[in-house]
């Protein structure tokens, strides 16, 4: 009994001084002169962060969504035309954020009684037809020329604005996470839990699980309206692009990577998803020097080694990273 | 099993860290001076096959300057090679604003060249325009990219017709050279198949605007939509056929073009007068359509396929096909002649600030190049846009290949236009 | 003809089975019993191979087949009736029998074995070209036992075949176990309705809780006090 | 809106739609196939479809065979490629969580499109019909699709392997327990299902081009067919695929080219409301 309480204690000890030094390093990172190219790509693996914890609070009650990339337009188009009439970007966020919530709420009323496949494919029927309306209505949304997003502070050079939403998302990012970690540790977490494991027991207990289904629905949709609205000011553009499967396929393949239906999870994943990327990127004027040949084709392997790394990484660990870090870090008996 | 798993993966993503900085610190190793121009292409994605010819024809301007010696700049008082950097925007918004952010500020270029789809440089221009980095943008066709209001454009140069020159042509070409043939007496009737995207839509806009504009007897009769990479338009021409249109002008890219006038013809029925515009003005356009391009219409600026109208593109197309073993496609020549607007603005400044380079950009004035100007000098106006000459050429089919000829304007016409074999006009 | 030697098996992280042995002669009929949850449906599927026990051997005609796949073992010739049907509901019965034959050998005699079974079973002579769901429980539970014999087993297998039946056609399957084995077939019968397995069986094993805590024959087991005051309510 | 179009261009659009919807049957046949037997969803199945095009498209072009006999070699190779890629990819992952299946389906799509893309290049490619009629194509693409159809009934239907599938996508561990070697109805519902998505491809080529990325929404189209055939009904599949062509024409006449993928989700959420296991679904999956 007395070692297994020190096990635990001590794994405890070693998730937490990784996180803290994690967080630590990520704090100092601007204060050393990067280019703002690198800022730019560590603001984006901390929306993706962002975003694919959002994404795995659905996740978390059994609710596997394909078209989480409707949420993030629909939190982006709200603060785009909110902020472009009212110039208060910080509220249009905010508004952002809650009609995402509640477009959530309606679609998980059409989705509760829809398991698995059905309910992965009416989702990103979702998003598939918000692009046809964001073209149709075009007097409203720019169709697909798009809007352009107003700064989320207006006039100042782009090195402070670079240096402010680092923070921004990564105080986005940590406190999603924290959030997810409160949500899943808290009564509604364990309900999530008991209807992901088991729906039919989770009722017989006498949970709401239409309640708790549509509450994932609405939580996760606001957080990922919230990012997507961050998200907007930041890359300064929308068009109907954000809604392409390929935005609503990242949260999956970042969670999957990194653990399903765990904390770190997206954190691992964005991470890994970071590296690999610039890995590819940085190697490519050493990829141009070997072979002539390779200049018209190396944009095309970066995205063909990707997928390959993909299927690797499924295969050989179908759980993802985080169990197996666990593993690694939880000190043999 | 596990533990050697385990093992893996740990070497392995600490390779791929040490090897990412080892690799990062290489490339930001401070090189000799040389003149840095960024390209940004379309290298994969939807329009990822004209990004290739963009970027043959930037290499090729590129290694031809260096040849020469490289440009003059008065500041270093010697000649400097210029280095292409590459960034592939992957036809996608975002990935436009971390490349040309990338190229910005950690591979410090001066001046930026290309640019593909108007709503992916609409956004990949904002770093540019923060950081005052010239940019010269050579695919974008929509107005908005050097027109926007939002933001400062004068760093923004627009080296390429837009849609509103694409339509403007047509129109005129039709009032004046189609109209006496096929409807003297009563108004023309137009269907437009555009793409639903800021071009297609562009494209669309500008028809309309010029036909009122300009008081012509065109009617558009029908305007149906395509999502870009759709490859089945058969629905969308039989509701154009249903209109009864005189020529049907199709708004898109060389892949969705080719297979609309062969699906309206082949599988339609739909035989009337197809205008296509000169983003399909690539090799592959013409191995596509093959005899059902036959004299059908392309509106272009450049053209390397058909009967020889100028030097510099006969030069450039023999050039072009030593080095990269095929023929030119439309993208490449603005990318092209670019380059060495650029290379001629750099010598003016003098210098490599950008502020300089600028106003040097902005205040050129040189000969034309492969793309022809309507008094043939490049120069931008107030709104930074160009004054291109653009014509009409007529597809001929002589039984195996698939050749065009200019029918309009008057001063390059090599040939009278013929309406296509079996050509079915419209009514009112 | 089968020998199950110390083998224990475990779900997961769950060990099921404790060295458990066992054997079956030929022309014999065993019966395993034992209350529910005792491990027995797992000692069958860890004889099909449906489960790798973790130590232990299995032999079957002098072969070891503990680390064999299913349709290899099944085509050696031991064929389970599992628990609970588990017919092909989609398909008609005639399909499910022809199933039954899937192996080479058994598929040779196929019409033979069709003869035979719709002897003994008339009824599914008769919805032979039913869908298998529209049968009854009784039906679908003879359909199960007729598509064993179609492989024409050395060893058949049963596992509770007389679960949720009405006692007239728990009658009649037994019955029919019997005449199975009268025909020369050798039978594993895994049963919790012990009064009735060992009217028929020539030997017993009992297990409980994942242990084998007895065996012997038919009439050493009725006799035992701790098997009538547990099992037989006496 | 669809009376203001005149009756032959009506009937046009119709029979275009039923065309298509071929396509689709093809396309949905082997996604419901590979996902009856082995219970997983390859999300690459379009990118098989358009492998199976370039593959037809070459042989006519290099080796001069007729584009409708190239077929029957494409679906040979796609399908031996569907093979080797269900026993390294697929098996592999059989059993764990579902959301890998899509992951390792992306991963392959990623894989194969720009394979493909560095193969044959970006620009589209259409099969040249030795044929001067549009019309004996059709009749010909139609006639094909029966055909083909009709073998994959009858390998289903009437014989021992397809016995042996159906009772695998019935019932794995029954079938298991009658003899049946399940990895290799795995394997070989993985080839004949890629196989049948290599048909396609080649039909698709024919009647209008591909490019290494068209197969992307086809994928997803026809898994929309089979969810709203209900999952596993090879039926519910052919009148999906057929019924989702010609909604799918007639949604772009009435609502414009905008509307052509999104109308079939659309479809599929009123269907999904109103029954939640799919037109033809009997019970839970």
């Amino acid at each position: 009994m007395k070692t297994i309480s020190y096990l635990h204690f001590s794994l405890k000890n070693i998730t937490f001084y990784l996180s803290f030094l994690l967080i630590i390093i990520a704090l100092v990172i601007p204060f050393f002169q990067i280019s703002l190219y690198l800022m730019h790509v560590l603001i984006l693996m901390f929306y993706y962060i962002g975003y694919s914890s959002s994404w795995n609070l659905l996740a978390y009650s059994g609710q596997v969504s394909f078209g989480h990339a409707a949420f993030l337009g629909i939190g982006a188009y709200i603060t785009t035309l909110f902020t472009i009439r009212t110039s208060l970007p910080f509220i249009g966020v905010l508004i952002g954020a809650i009609v995402s919530a509640f477009i959530g709420l309606l679609i998980g009323l059409t989705c509760v009684r829809l398991r698995e496949w059905f309910l992965a494919l009416v989702t990103f029927g979702f998003s598939i037809i918000m692009i046809a309306l964001t073209i149709e209505l075009d007097e409203f949304t720019g169709g697909t020329l798009g809007l352009i997003v107003p700064k989320l502070f207006p006039s100042i050079n782009q090195y402070q604005y670079y240096f402010y939403y680092y923070y921004i998302m990564l105080t986005l990012a940590v406190f999603l996470v924290l959030i997810s970690q409160f949500i899943i540790r808290s009564k509604v977490g364990l309900a999530f839990a008991a209807i992901r494991e088991n729906e039919l027991e989770a009722k017989a207990t006498g949970i709401n699980v239409m309640k708790y289904k549509l509450l994932a629905f609405t939580i996760s949709a606001f957080f990922t309206g919230l990012t997507g609205a961050f998200y907007a000011h930041f890359i300064g553009f929308i068009n109907h692009q954000i809604y392409s499967p390929e935005n609503s396929f990242w949260p999956i393949i970042i969670n999957v990577i990194g653990g399903l239906a765990t904390i770190e999870g997206p954190v691992i994943g964005s991470i890994l998803r970071f590296f690999i990327i610039e890995f590819l990127r940085i190697m490519e004027p050493w990829v141009r020097t070997i072979s002539p040949g390779m200049i018209t084709i190396y944009p095309k392997m970066q995205i063909l080694i990707f997928g390959a790394i993909l299927v690797v990484v499924i295969i050989l660990m179908p759980k993802g990273i985080a169990p197996q870090l666990r593993k690694f870090l939880t000190p043999k008996e | 099993m596990k533990k050697r798993t385990q093992l893996i993966i740990a070497v392995a993503i600490i390779a791929i860290i040490v090897v990412s900085a080892a690799a990062y610190y290489y490339t930001t190793l401070p090189p000799t001076r040389t003149i840095k121009i960024g390209l940004v292409a379309s290298l994969t994605g939807s329009a990822a096959d004209v990004g290739t010819d963009m970027e043959r024809a930037a290499m090729m301007a590129v290694e031809e300057i260096n040849e020469a010696g490289g440009v003059y700049v008065k500041e270093y008082n010697s000649k400097l090679k210029i280095e292409l950097i590459v960034g592939d925007d992957k036809t996608n918004p975002q990935e436009g604003v971390a490349i040309v952010t990338k190229l910005i500020t950690e591979d410090n270029v001066d001046v930026l060249v290309g640019g593909f789809s108007s709503a992916v440089t609409l956004a990949s221009q904002v770093p540019a325009i923060e950081h005052n980095v010239p940019f010269v943008i050579t695919g974008a066709s929509s107005s908005s990219v050097t027109r926007r209001t939002d933001k400062d454009t004068s760093y923004m140069f627009h080296y390429c017709t837009i849609t509103d020159d694409y339509s403007e042509t047509i129109v005129r070409f039709l009032n004046h050279t189609v109209k006496p043939i096929v409807a003297p007496n009563r108004n023309l009737s137009l269907a437009l198949l555009y793409q639903n995207t800021a071009y297609g839509q562009g494209c669309y806009q500008s028809t309309v605007y010029f036909i009122n504009t300009l008081g012509l007897n065109i009617t558009i009769v029908a305007a149906e939509t395509f999502n870009m990479g759709d490859t089945d338009f058969h629905t969308q021409l039989l509701k154009i056929k249903n209109a009864k249109p005189d020529a049907v002008y199709h708004a898109g890219f060389t892949r969705d073009t080719a297979d609309a006038i062969k699906q309206g013809i082949a599988d339609v029925g739909l035989n009337t007068l197809y205008i296509a515009v000169e983003c399909c003005e690539e090799p592959q356009f013409y191995e596509f359509l093959g005899s059902f391009g036959d004299r059908q219409i392309l509106e272009s600026k450049f053209g390397p396929q058909a009967e020889s109208y100028s030097e510099a593109v006969d030069d450039y197309k023999a050039k072009y096909i030593e080095r990269w073993g095929v023929i030119p496609g439309m993208m490449g020549a603005d990318t092209y002649d670019a380059i060495y607007l650029i290379a001629k603005a750099i010598e003016n400044a003098g210098t490599l600030d950008k502020a300089k380079i600028r106003d040097a950009i902005e205040n050129i004035e040189m000969p034309q190049m492969l793309i022809m100007m309507k008094d043939g000098i490049i120069r931008f106006d107030e709104n930074h846009e160009i004054d291109p000459l653009c014509f009409i050429e007529q597809m001929i089919w002589d039984g195996t290949t698939l050749k065009p000829y200019i029918v309009y304007p008057d001063e390059l016409k090599q040939r009278d236009f013929e309406l296509p074999p079996g050509y079915v006009p419209g009514g009112p | 003809m089968l020998e199950v030697d110390h083998i224990s098996a475990s779900y997961g992280n769950i060990q099921i089975l404790w060295d458990i042995s066992l054997n079956v002669k030929e022309g014999e009929i065993v019966t395993i019993l034992g209350p529910n949850g005792a491990g027995k449906t797992t000692l069958v599927k860890t004889i099909l191979g449906l489960l790798h026990p973790n130590s232990g051997s299995i032999k079957f005609l002098d072969k070891r087949i503990d680390k064999l796949p299913t349709y290899k073992i099944v085509n050696m010739g031991i064929v389970l009736v599992p628990e609970g049907r588990e017919i092909f509901p989609k398909m008609t019965v005639y399909e499910n029998l022809l199933l039954g034959a899937y192996g080479k050998e058994a598929e040779k005699n196929k019409d033979q074995s069709l003869e035979m079974i719709f002897q003994i079973f008339p009824i599914l002579k008769e919805r032979r070209k039913q869908l298998a769901q529209t049968l009854s429980g009784g039906e679908q539970q003879m359909l199960a036992i007729a598509r064993g014999l179609m492989s024409k087993p050395k060893l058949l297998i049963m596992d509770e075949p007389s679960l949720g039946l009405a006692p007239i056609i728990v009658q009649k399957i037994f019955r029919v176990i019997r005449e199975i084995n009268e025909k020369g077939v050798t039978l594993l019968l895994v049963e919790q309705n012990v009064h009735r397995a060992l009217e028929i069986a020539n030997r017993g094993y009992l297990l409980e809780a994942g242990k084998m805590v007895l065996s012997g024959d038919w009439n050493e087991l009725l006799a035992n006090e701790y098997v009538k005051k547990a099992y037989l309510g006496l | 809106m669809l009376l203001a179009i005149s009756p032959p261009i009506l009937i046009q659009i119709i029979v275009w739609g039923l065309i298509v919807g071929c396509i689709y049957v093809l396309l949905a046949s082997g996604l419901n196939l590979i996902f009856g037997v082995m219970k997983v969803v390859n999300f690459a199945h379009g990118e098989f479809m358009i492998l199976g095009g370039y593959i037809s498209y070459s042989l006519s072009i290099f080796v001069g065979l007729n584009p409708y006999l190239s077929i029957f070699v494409s679906m040979i190779v796609v399908g031996v490629l569907g093979v080797i890629i269900e026993r390294v990819c697929f098996h592999q992952i059989l059993g764990t969580s579902k959301l890998n299946e899509l992951i390792l389906s992306l991963g392959l799509i990623y894989v194969l499109q720009n394979t493909m893309s560095i193969l044959w290049t970006d620009y589209p490619v259409l099969i040249n019909s030795p044929f001067e009629s549009r019309v004996l194509d059709w009749v010909i693409i139609i006639g094909i699709t029966m055909l083909i159809m009709t073998g994959f009934y009858i390998l289903i239907r009437r014989t021992k392997i397809g016995r042996a599938m159906r009772a695998t996508s019935q019932n794995r561990v029954a079938a298991m327990l009658m003899g049946i070697n399940v990895e290799h109805i795995n394997m070989l519902s993985f080839g004949l299902g890629t196989a049948l998505a290599a048909t396609a491809g080649t039909l698709l080529a024919i009647i209008t081009s591909i490019t290494p990325y068209s197969g992307e929404i086809p994928a997803l189209k026809a898994f929309t067919i089979i969810i709203l055939g209900g999952l596993g009904s090879p039926l519910g599949a052919v009148i999906g695929g057929l019924g989702y062509g010609l909604i799918e024409s007639v949604a772009v006449t009435v609502l414009g080219g905008t509307w052509r993928d999104a109308v079939g989700f659309i479809i599929l959420i009123l269907v999904l409301i109103i029954r939640p296991m799919g037109l033809f679904g009997e019970k839970e999956i």
